[in-house]
């Protein structure tokens, strides 16, 4: 949509090259350049509110370079550039033992899981990259590309931790992808549609006509999703596969450099995915609170921005409170508590939407 | 747990690694996430501490006893400094013992402290950790108020202590009292009832009484598993019999008696007798005496040998001095507690997953520095 | 047996002697309860004499009032009382040369010493404080066990003496399992061989390590692996 | 089933508790912050004075200064050292507490002790120091302690003295004098056996 939008805006602007194919290339590749931009300056924002958030929670100041030149900003507003810089510039390390090929392709593979799941998010009424009639089955089949990367840097970093942490990411992910699928179902049946822009139109005029506030069985569906979620991303208390005082780093133990980066940023674009995803389906996407007020497209973008940052600020504050999980207590919450709480909560939102009518 | 019985790997738990608390290395078998055995392998810090003892005079010995256990330097001054008092019949005054236990009890806080901490830390909760190595601060601050270290003291000498507490130092420890006993509460909040770490530690590497006994276990990790055992009560050296204060022991209260949550909660109980402790003695605290009054000329402790123990935050530390009547000890040993703690690990924590593995470890409390000697 | 297990062996018997019988068939495991029965039949034929009554862990003598000057004079009554009972049980294996409050052990039989001195039931030296050995010049090495008992709360040091050529001393690393790695430590640092040790390995040094640290005509090592220990630190000396 | 419905009641219920008090402390985080920008700001030393006459000496310990022209070369802190961290060599002086220029040599102590040996190497390797202070205690003129921290205004230097290379870290204290008066202060029979 966005890029026949764009496409249809650039034959306008200059006519006398109508149709031409460059246009099309262009209008394909802008949105990519944006999103990349979008990606790079979010994941500065979000480290560095990580960082700061999870300081002022432990009673420390956070980054706080005070000085001038590289000495990272006022209020240590420039940390997370100094960190991708540092990363980016350490040597970049492949163990002897490794299976090479894997080892390299597998920061790519799950960056890619992360960037392209982006494309189908919708930040206004025109303002997605790809508005997919199945959009949210999309954004679920590509966040499980995430497991597939993982499994292959567990596997081809021949470590021993690695190893661990691989096998425990992939049954971690592929269990929650279940109450993660069935909590969406929920509200699949709710707007009858897979269409992303659907849900949120099936939302609009106000607070209380987003899902989460439909029904009294959608808020246990919110939860299910949110702390599946949580799971999918591996953060805490979910993060067995990286778990720091167990598996020393889990599946990213052998990487470093840039590639170590890749990781960590996709954790991010990750978190920044399901977020949005939740706030789409629950939170009324890019709709104002106010109805009709304040529903112009730049302040669409705003709330849309600002429910998926309260969303990761909730992840970032869970993060920072509770402790990690241990592997069968992490299945045993996924299919004996969640499972059967999503079931029953798509057959009662059934029964209570034949009985609404 | 292990039904399906697969091919057994031996991982290395260490000596780097971030969940064995110093330079330890675990050897374990697992079969999948299942722990099947574990030998641990220390003496990556092993300092010759008995042999350098054997050269060095005893006044020198002092501040390498600090180093042993560098989590609680004052608790092994105070136990060498009461085994060679009980070898060359020295008697301190008032004032020495009173100063004596508030810096034993304040050490026991802070190590306590830290093993809360750490043990938070050791379960994936990161933000408790940082609370309580800021309280332990204050205690250390403290401490260099007092004798101008922050780590390892020298504070207590055979027959008295290095120097008197400063000006103002009752006053500041009241206020630190004040300010730290809802500290305690808040880190019972966010960590003690934690269904998540309950989840993790209740019933978790059960050590049975008799095991605990039989492995030589002490300290909160004996009283945990339900003994009433404290050498402050049960062998009252020093002026602990003049104190009013409870003996915690785990009582199950989550799980089984004896289990990790069980040796965690005790240390926070035990924090609470320790501030009760500290004010009973601040306040009885004589006003005058001199710190110096019986200290020895020279250390020539007659012929003979002793075994002195107190109770360290770890457990029971022991001291075996054998003199020759020269100044220099002919051979020193020290029962460390943390040593009989690890030692129990195979036969408690075989059997569970790697998770577990390292929460029992992170329950024993260790400091390898006073494993390894 | 466990600890536990004997108590109440030791309770019942008493019970039932006293004429409670009810009290011995209700004990639900059949094994104690048979145990129990046994003992009282022999007993009553005079073959074995009376337990004592146990003491609960959990109370434990813990005033502290009497503590100070006359509490020294018990004590050295109490463990002048353990080393009669010593001296009586195993004439042979020990010696009374022994003062403030050890006594010497001869090596060959220590293990049923041990053995005897956890499980009698007067004694009960349930814990094993410290074991450790020394080097007391004129080729001989002593092992010394600092033994304490949580039941009766007193107190015995055992020493045993033995040779430098002959360095052997029964373990009792299954009597008090805290006895496994002190005696590997020892056995590190002062070359005693503990015989019947499951696992006699070196503890804190390596396990090519030469030579034993704590004797005292120990020599440091010139070289290890190829590495030159240094002297003396350049610019000092 | 009651099991199953109380645990997700505790679970909720606990986590919610802990997230209500980190959330107090993000929210009151100006108050309760416990660390500062190290190079920039400095955690005090504690000021006081340890009450035993060592007059305004603070015992802060950080590291080993040498008041060299008040010691008399006794070795007192020398032996004392666990760690033998101190090297002192002396040669005895040509005349009892009298100057010697030649090396900038001081006679009498400020406690008025009048000097019998030239202290001709004092070395203290800071590097291999434990910061015990067991050589502080037994000078007799008081002129071995450690500095550093606020009362210490004497010698202004505080905990931080790394150096780039490890023997910068040993501190000679003694004074070297012209080549010609060591020469004879050394050639003299005065050297005293260490």
């Amino acid at each position: 949509m966005t890029v026949d939008f764009i496409f249809e805006g650039l034959n306008q602007l200059f006519p006398s090259f109508a149709g031409n194919d460059i246009f099309l290339i262009l209008a394909m590749l802008l949105p990519f350049a944006g999103l990349f931009g979008f990606i790079t300056i979010y994941g500065f924002g979000v480290i560095y509110s990580e960082l700061k958030v999870s300081s002022f929670i432990q009673d420390k100041t956070g980054p706080m370079g005070q000085g001038p030149g590289l000495h990272a900003g006022k209020w240590g507003l420039l940390q997370p550039v100094a960190d991708g810089l540092k990363l980016f510039f350490k040597e970049d390390i492949i163990p002897a033992s490794a299976d090479k090929p894997l080892f390299i392709l597998a920061p790519f593979l799950i960056f890619i899981g992360a960037f392209i799941s982006i494309i189908a998010v919708p930040f206004g009424e025109k303002i997605i990259v790809a508005d997919m009639n199945i959009g949210i089955f999309y954004v679920l089949g590509i966040g499980s590309l995430a497991v597939i990367a993982v499994i292959l840097a567990g596997w081809s970093s021949n470590n021993k931790w690695a190893l661990y942490g691989g096998m425990r990411s992939a049954a971690q992910i592929i269990s929650y992808e279940i109450p993660a699928g069935i909590s969406l179902v929920v509200v699949i049946m709710l707007t009858s549609s897979l269409s992303m822009q659907e849900i949120i139109s099936y939302q609009a005029g106000g607070l209380f006509n987003w899902v989460i506030f439909d029904n009294p069985f959608m808020p246990i569906a919110f939860v299910i999703y949110f702390i599946s979620a949580l799971a999918e991303t591996n953060r805490t208390p979910f993060d067995l596969p990286e778990s720091e005082s167990e598996l020393v780093a889990g599946f990213v133990t052998e990487y470093s450099g840039a590639r170590y980066a890749l990781f960590f940023l996709s954790e991010y674009a990750n978190m920044f995915v399901v977020s949005a995803v939740a706030a789409t389906a629950f939170l009324g996407g890019w709709q104002s609170p106010f109805s009709d007020f304040l529903n112009t497209p730049i302040w669409s973008m705003f709330w849309m921005i600002s429910k998926t940052f309260f969303l990761i600020f909730v992840m970032i504050w869970i993060r920072w409170t509770v402790p990690r999980l241990r592997v069968d207590q992490l299945m045993h919450v996924c299919w004996k508590v969640f499972i059967p709480i999503g079931l029953f909560n798509i057959f009662g939102v059934a029964i209570w939407t034949v009985l609404r009518g | 747990m292990g039904l399906v019985h697969g091919e057994e790997m031996v991982l290395n738990i260490g000596p780097q690694h971030p969940a064995t608390h110093g330079v330890l290395r675990l050897q374990v078998r697992t079969d999948g996430e299942v722990v099947s055995q574990i030998t641990p392998y220390m003496g990556y810090l092993h300092r010759c501490f008995e042999k350098h003892c054997e050269n060095v005079t005893y006044e020198q010995v002092i501040p390498y006893t600090d180093r042993c256990d560098y989590l609680s330097s004052m608790s092994m001054n105070f136990g060498y400094v009461v085994a060679m008092e009980r070898l060359m019949d020295i008697k301190v005054n008032e004032r020495v013992e009173h100063i004596r236990v508030v810096m034993a009890e304040l050490q026991r806080i802070a190590s306590h402290l830290l093993c809360t901490g750490v043990f938070g830390l050791d379960l994936g909760a990161f933000t408790p950790f940082l609370w309580a190595l800021r309280d332990r601060e204050r205690i250390l601050d403290l401490f260099e108020f007092t004798c101008g270290a922050r780590l390892l003291y020298n504070y207590m000498w055979v027959g008295g202590l290095s120097h008197d507490i400063p000006v103002g130092f009752v006053e500041s420890t009241f206020e630190f009292l004040d300010y730290f006993e809802p500290k305690i509460d808040e880190l019972e909040n966010i960590l003690a009832h934690n269904k998540i770490l309950v989840e993790r530690s209740a019933d978790i590497g059960v050590m049975p009484k008799d095991i605990a006994i039989s492995y030589g276990v002490t300290g909160p990790n004996l009283r945990a598993s339900g003994v009433k055992w404290d050498l402050r009560k049960n062998d009252s050296y020093s002026i602990y019999d003049r104190f009013e204060f409870d003996i915690p022991i785990g009582e199950g209260k989550k799980g089984t008696v004896g289990d990790c949550w069980d040796r965690f909660y005790v240390r926070i109980l035990e924090m609470r007798e320790s501030v009760k402790i500290i004010r009973q003695a601040l306040a009885s605290m004589p006003k005058d005496g001199d710190v110096h009054q019986s200290l020895p000329k020279k250390i020539r402790p007659p012929k003979g040998s002793v075994y002195a123990r107190t109770e360290t935050p770890r457990g029971d530390l022991g001291y075996y001095i054998e003199s020759d009547g020269s100044p220099i000890p002919y051979r020193l040993k020290m029962r460390s507690p943390a040593f009989t703690a690890l030692s129990v690990m195979d036969e408690i924590a075989a059997g569970w997953l790697l998770s577990d593995v390292l929460a029992i470890l992170g329950s024993l409390d260790i400091v390898l520095g006073e494993i390894d000697r | 047996m466990s600890q536990e297990k004997e108590k109440l062996i030791a309770e019942l018997v008493n019970k039932g002697l006293d004429g409670d019988m009810d009290s011995v068939n209700a004990c639900e495991d059949r094994v104690t309860r048979s145990k129990v029965k046994a003992m009282i039949m022999k007993i009553k034929k005079g073959s074995l004499d009376r337990p004592q009554m146990p003491v609960s862990l959990s109370d434990t003598p813990n005033e502290s009032d009497d503590t100070g000057k006359t509490d020294d004079k018990t004590t050295e009554d109490i463990s002048q009382k353990i080393k009669n009972m010593l001296l009586d049980n195993f004439p042979d294996e020990t010696d009374e040369t022994g003062q403030d409050g050890h006594m010497y052990v001869r090596p060959d039989k220590w293990l049923d010493i041990a053995t005897w001195l956890k499980t009698e039931s007067s004694l009960l030296f349930d814990s094993l404080q410290c074991q450790m050995g020394i080097d007391v010049g004129e080729d001989i090495l002593e092992s010394r066990y600092n033994l304490h008992s949580m039941v009766h709360d007193h107190y015995l040091e055992v020493r045993i003496r033995v040779a430098r050529s002959n360095a052997k001393i029964p373990s009792v690393e299954q009597v008090w399992r805290i006895a496994d790695w002190f005696e590997r430590e020892t056995y590190d640092m002062l070359g005693i061989e503990y015989v019947g040790h499951r696992d006699l390995r070196r503890i804190l040094l390596p396990d090519d390590w030469e030579g034993w640290p704590l004797r005292k005509d120990y020599k440091e090592q010139e070289t290890y692996h190829g590495i030159v220990v240094p002297k003396m630190k350049e610019g000092w000396d | 089933m009651v099991k199953f419905f109380t645990d997700i009641y505790t679970a909720t219920s606990t986590i919610l508790g802990g997230m209500i008090i980190t959330i107090n402390h993000l929210f009151t985080a100006k108050r309760g912050i416990a660390t500062l920008q190290y190079p920039e700001e400095r955690w005090p030393r504690p000021e006081r004075d340890i009450g035993f006459d060592h007059g305004s000496y603070n015992v802060i310990r950080s590291r080993l200064h040498v008041d060299i022209d008040d010691c008399i070369g006794c070795l007192k802190c020398e032996r004392a050292c666990p760690v033998n961290c101190i090297k002192i060599e002396t040669s005895k002086a040509p005349e009892r507490g009298e100057d010697i220029k030649d090396v900038k040599h001081i006679g009498i102590t400020s406690n008025d002790s009048r000097k019998a040996m030239v202290v001709t190497r004092f070395d203290i390797d800071m590097t291999e120091c434990c910061y015990c202070n067991l050589c502080t205690y037994p000078c007799p003129e008081e002129c071995i302690f450690m500095t550093g921290g606020p009362n210490s205004k004497k010698h202004p230097i505080d905990y931080e003295f790394s150096e780039p290379d490890r023997s910068d870290l040993i501190y000679r204290f003694a004074k070297p004098g012209t080549k010609e008066g060591m020469e004879k202060l050394l050639n003299d029979d005065n050297k005293v056996e260490a």
